[in-house]
């Protein structure tokens, strides 16, 4: 008559089915999207995190002395979505399983991911260029390795240098 | 005691999830009359959808709500690339119904577990609600959230399921039949229940069509119509499962579709688990958006949902307006309401399966 | 002389006052830890509802412009104090025979409805509307519960037999079943038994007859509006009222003691309180939900009351 | 499987405003979705009865400016229906002067709702609607939301509100773009 | 004495009280599953979800506060008997969230409710709810032992 007293025996011989936290540790998937972090190793500043982040929670802001820029993840804001994580190009953001965020509420506006990002220097004249992390000279770089550390105006010189010798083994060889 | 009066409900009710409004006029324990005022959820999605581009609005569309948040971006997705004439790899297609079919059960079991907190039968609704956690579990260790999975993406999904993870979900949906097995067998018999849910909150088929209805409310009242049969998306056409209906319409029957329907799910889960081909799962890049207009439609848990999207060319949509579920079906708790009981309200109102931030948008 | 002192520590220590406050508030606890095991959770730990109460009694206490302040403190002084003093004319087998001049069934017949009233009024003077419905629902299901305890009084009485006020004593009751065996083991009795165990549900608002406070439909009723000391006040109602309607049953059905010594007789009591409580309140409302009002009336109409009607008139046929 | 609806719809359609009336196209899985543009506002009311004569059902109606690709300045509406898995999109302008629209809560009672929402927030009026009050909105902000171009200052990604960076960024220099926030 | 007994005690007995500030439900459905179902159980910590503000001892406040429910939230908050913690439960009552530059947002909610602790997610999950609630309780006991409480 009543099917739920069979539920109700089966709890009791079965015991309680709760999960020991906050007294003991408890399990996280490997999966979990938690706390943002930046590598800021791999970071190219191509702002693409940015670009999908719906949330607005990611920021760059320029250094004053101009040598890089810091990159912020508001955590407060920042509605775990990982889409910065799955379209940055060298993996540079993660989307790391720990969820202990609570914090007091004094710091949080305080409460984010704050990262320099140094930008990158020019191989040849020293001008501040984009990063260029290994991860992305692998990727993009890889077939001119020396001409993808350059600045556009020291790459357009070598190119043109490039070609000027090419022609010049050309006129040789047609001679 | 006998005269009328008026009973506010809302908008910040314990038996409400959210905040909404109900002026019920009350004769003694009778209800006479209702009222809703409603937006206490506005938040100007709609608004916020036309300032974001394509991308962000992946995710601002997952917010609408969180117990359909599968359903929002997959069906604003869907009507991008039926915009762009974007071709969705099919292992992308059969993760996509994978995603939405185990938010459905979620959803689902979360639902008829509420009706029974409702008549007050507390350990029915822990049970139903434990069994619920094989399915947040799910979510979590296969998406990393338990209410927003970000399953979607433009142009397919985000996460793959390999083998390990085929074996995962496989292990818990075995876990979860017997559970919903047992739990149907309950919300059948259970006097109690039978007692406080049958012919209550009734809506004749003829009101239903007369108010639009869509999803379990219209199917409990005779209207057999489910998107994913009407006009197929994704990959139910190649899926085996069957349109779950009823003819009495009252807060029980609506009960009961939804609990088969969950039934169906797993069994759809399943079904993609074993057919679903090797091969990408995401679109190699990005495809702009072209000026047009189109339309999508998918069966989310609580019914029917629609997506109009107005392109100009730009990142950012000119006009994206959706329509969901729940937006029918408020209006017919004018039917279903006058007449019953004061104990009756909540859970009449949970029977539609409210969602008032989706809703309200 | 000694009957006042008598009373006055029937009233403070002993079975009222203190012993029925830790009685309660023990039983409260046995009680949500046992639910707790059966919805498969862990529970709070034993003396979590004392805690509940000592933590009201530092939170402020708001008290709606609307309400009438008056009767709206009062209500749980009258609440509370009625329910100590039920719990001091009660009788408890082989330990205490009652106050003197009070063993009377008819006196608890009005005393019993006390905290109930205390509510009505809680209900009425917080004026809103969830309190409103709540006195109104209060009201019905009083109505339809005070049916059956009354018939099983009359059952009992009648059983015990004898003339005029004595037939309502107290000690002829628990004398009785001294002499004759428990009331539970006789069989004319067991429709009054199987009455008085579904009325311990219904006075106390549980299961099946959650209607007067039912969280979802009037959040509470009457103690909606209530916060602070007066609804400390309320919770202790609630526990001495649980230990209350127990042991009315326990003196009605099976007061019966082990042997003289009154320790082990004071143990033996309060495990048959216990008992009584897991299978009348605890396992009840874990088990099932709550009844709309009509429902519940027509339940008690229909199946309580006759049970106890039934005993009442064979009791009365085999006088 | 679907002809039967999308022939009914046609035909309906056909008599209400002409032939020609309803373009049709396919989405990829295959799904027919018919478009009409109506050529007057009075149209509406003929292809609403039509198509509630064929018991089609109303899913919702989108309001929306078109200014920004259009050759006119103005708004649309567009009113979706589906019959049985077809879905047909009727279209109405309303170039700048005009800003009323007749109700077709007569035909299709579950309108209300969607007039009353493109009312408050693209400020349009719709005439014959049974209770025109607001839906959504709080009295305190104001009709046609959603009417007023959004400034460009807040189009900008991670637009927000400028006091709420000034606390994130306490203490230091605020970037550049959050100065310009609003 | 006694008082500090109780002051000691107090914090062990904690009432949840559950303010939706227009959330999208995503918080209030984590927070209900923290309340009320068996793996989670914060009755062990001896906290109980009540249905009357006037019950409450940790409100726990999810959404972006739109502006048609401002005013109630607001009222209902001063409903709730002193001492009380407040806990923002997602990212929206703090910042927005994904909602943040509506014309019907008013967040941050600091402008208008102190908020004494923040569980950041979207929504978080259950065990991060529970840290946070502990989190409000070691506050409460503090506050309990200096005599102070939230309205500040």
């Amino acid at each position: 008559m009543l099917p739920f007293l069979k539920v109700l025996a089966r709890n009791l011989r079965q015991g309680p089915s709760t999960d020991p936290f906050p007294f003991a540790p408890t399990y996280t998937p490997a999966r979990f999207r938690g706390r943002a972090e930046l590598d800021a190793e791999q970071c190219i500043l191509c702002g693409i995190c940015r670009h999908v982040c719906a949330a607005g929670a990611i920021q760059f802001r320029a250094a004053e002395d101009g040598s890089g820029m810091e990159f912020r993840v508001w955590h407060n804001s920042c509605t775990y979505c990982g889409l910065c994580a799955h379209y940055c190009p060298t993996k540079a953001i993660r989307m790391t399983n720990d969820w202990h965020l609570s914090h007091k509420g004094e710091d949080m506006y305080s409460f984010a991911e704050t990262k320099f990002v140094k930008l990158g220097q020019c191989a040849e004249c020293g001008a501040t260029i984009q990063p260029r992390p290994a991860a992305i000279v692998e990727k993009l770089g890889a077939r001119y390795p020396e001409r993808f550390m350059l600045c556009p105006k020291c790459k357009r010189e070598t190119l043109a240098n490039h070609a000027a010798s090419r022609k010049v083994i050309r006129v040789e060889e047609a001679r | 005691m006998s005269g009328t009066y008026t009973l506010p409900i809302g908008p910040l009710h314990v038996a409400l999830e959210e905040p909404m409004y109900f002026d019920i006029k009350v004769k003694g324990e009778t209800v006479e009359s209702l009222g809703l005022s409603a937006g206490h959820v506005h938040r100007g999605m709609e608004s916020l959808a036309m300032q974001r581009n394509y991308l962000q609005n992946v995710v601002l569309t997952e917010r609408v709500c969180s117990l359909c948040s599968n359903s929002h971006p997959s069906t604003y997705c869907m009507a991008v690339e039926n915009l762009a004439g974007i071709m969705v790899p099919e292992r992308a297609q059969y993760l996509r119904v994978i995603a939405d079919e185990v938010k459905r059960i979620a959803s689902h079991l979360f639902n008829v577990g509420i009706m029974a907190h409702l008549v007050g039968f507390d350990s029915l609704f822990m049970h139903a609600m434990e069994v619920r956690e094989i399915m947040q579990d799910v979510k979590e260790g296969v998406y990393g959230n338990r209410m927003n999975l970000g399953a979607c993406t433009i142009g397919g999904v985000r996460y793959d399921i390999d083998a390990e993870m085929n074996a995962f979900i496989r292990g818990k949906l075995e876990e979860l039949k017997p559970h919903l097995e047992e739990i149907y067998g309950i919300y059948t018999t259970d006097p109690l229940i039978l007692k406080r849910t049958t012919g209550v909150g009734v809506l004749p088929e003829a009101d239903a069509r007369r108010y639009g209805v869509v999803g379990p409310v219209a199917r409990a009242s005779g209207i057999a119509y489910d998107v994913r049969k009407k006009t197929p998306y994704c990959t139910y056409k190649e899926l085996n499962f069957d349109v779950q209906w009823d003819t009495k319409g009252d807060v029980h029957s609506r009960a009961l579709v939804r609990l088969r329907e969950a039934v169906d799910s797993v069994s759809l889960i399943e079904q993609c688990l074993e057919q679903m081909p090797e091969g990408p799962i995401e679109l190699e890049r990005f495809v702009e958006i072209p000026e047009g207009e189109a339309v999508a439609r998918s069966e989310a848990p609580r019914g029917e949902l629609f997506y109009y999207l107005r392109s100009d060319g730009s990142d950012t949509p000119h006009r994206l307006k959706w329509r969901v579920p729940t937006y029918m079906n408020w209006e017919a708790l004018q039917t279903m309401m006058t007449g019953c009981q004061v104990a009756d309200i909540p859970l009449i109102v949970n029977s539609i399966d409210p969602c008032i931030s989706c809703t309200e948008r | 002389m000694t009957s006042f002192f008598e009373a006055t520590f029937a009233m403070l220590i002993f079975p009222g006052g203190l012993f029925a406050l830790a009685a309660g508030l023990m039983l409260k606890g046995v009680d949500r830890k046992a639910v707790a095991r059966l919805q498969r959770r862990v529970g709070p730990p034993l003396y979590q509802p004392a805690l509940d109460v000592l933590k009201l009694t530092v939170k402020e206490t708001l008290i709606p412009h609307t309400a009438n302040e008056l009767a709206f403190k009062l209500a749980p002084v009258l609440g509370l104090s009625g329910v100590l003093l039920t719990a001091a004319v009660m009788p408890i087998g082989g330990v205490w025979n009652g106050v003197t001049g009070m063993k009377d069934l008819l006196v608890l017949l009005y005393l019993l409805p006390l905290p109930a009233m205390a509510l009505m009024i809680a209900g009425s003077a917080s004026s809103s509307p969830y309190g409103a419905l709540g006195f109104s629902r209060e009201m019905v299901v009083m109505f339809a519960y005070e049916m059956p305890l009354i018939a099983s009084f009359l059952a009992v009485a009648v059983r015990v037999g004898g003339t005029g006020g004595s037939m309502f004593a107290l000690d002829s009751i628990i004398n009785y079943q001294m002499a004759h065996g428990p009331m539970i083991f006789d069989p004319i009795m067991l429709p009054a038994f199987i009455a008085m165990l579904l009325f311990i549900p219904g006075t106390m608002g549980a299961g099946l007859f959650d209607i007067p406070e039912a969280e979802p439909e009037v959040i509470e009723g009457p103690l909606l509006e209530y916060s602070g000391p007066l609804l400390a006040m309320f919770q202790l109602m609630s526990a001495v009222k649980l230990v209350v309607v127990v042991e009315l049953v326990v003196a009605l059905f099976m007061p019966n003691g082990l042997g003289g010594n009154v320790l082990v007789n004071l143990v033996w009591h309060l495990f048959k309180c216990l008992a009584l409580m897991l299978v009348a309140v605890t396992v009840f409302r874990a088990s099932t939900g709550r009844l709309r009002l009509e429902q519940g009336f027509t339940f008690f109409v229909k199946y309580t009351s006759p049970l106890a009607l039934a005993s009442l008139g064979l009791a009365y046929m085999l006088r | 499987m679907n002809e039967i609806a999308k022939q009914a719809l046609e035909s309906a359609l056909t008599k209400a405003l002409g032939p020609d009336s309803v373009f049709w196209n396919k989405d990829l899985n295959g799904n027919s979705f018919g478009w009409v543009r109506l050529a007057d506002n009075d149209g509406l009311a003929r292809a609403a009865a039509a198509l509630a004569g064929v018991s089609a059902r109303l899913m919702v109606i989108t309001a929306y400016r078109v200014d920004k690709y259009a050759n006119y300045p103005g708004r649309e509406i567009a009113y979706h229906f589906d019959l049985d898995g077809t879905v047909v999109t009727v279209t109405a302008s309303l170039p700048t002067d005009e800003d009323t629209i007749p109700s077709i809560t007569r035909w299709f009672q579950n309108a209300d709702w969607h007039e009353r929402e493109f009312m408050e927030l693209y400020d349009i009026k719709v005439t014959g609607h049974p209770n025109p009050v607001r839906l959504f909105l709080d009295a305190n902000v104001e009709q046609g939301a959603l009417d007023r171009l959004v400034p460009l200052s807040t189009m900008m990604n991670g637009a927000c509100t400028k006091t709420l960076w000034e606390k994130v960024y306490a203490g230091t220099e605020m970037p550049d773009w959050a100065k310009g926030a609003q | 004495m006694l008082n500090k007994f109780i002051n000691k005690i107090a914090p062990r007995s904690p009432w949840l009280y559950r303010l939706n500030a227009g959330s999208c439900n995503g918080c209030d459905v984590e927070l209900a599953t923290v309340a009320l179902i068996p793996r989670y159980d914060v009755e062990r910590l001896g906290c109980k979800y009540c249905g009357s503000p006037r019950h409450a001892d940790i409100v726990l406040i999810s959404g972006p506060l739109t502006s048609r429910v401002r005013d109630k939230v607001l009222r209902v908050y001063d409903e709730i008997p002193h001492p009380k913690v407040t806990l923002a439960c997602g990212a929206c009552p703090v910042s927005g969230g994904v909602y943040r530059d509506s014309y019907t947002v008013n967040s941050p909610i600091d402008q208008y409710i102190p908020i004494d602790v923040v569980v950041p997610g979207c929504p978080p999950r259950p065990h991060a709810i529970i840290e946070g609630v502990a989190l409000a309780l070691e506050i409460w006991r503090k506050r309990l032992e200096e005599g102070t409480c939230s309205r500040s």
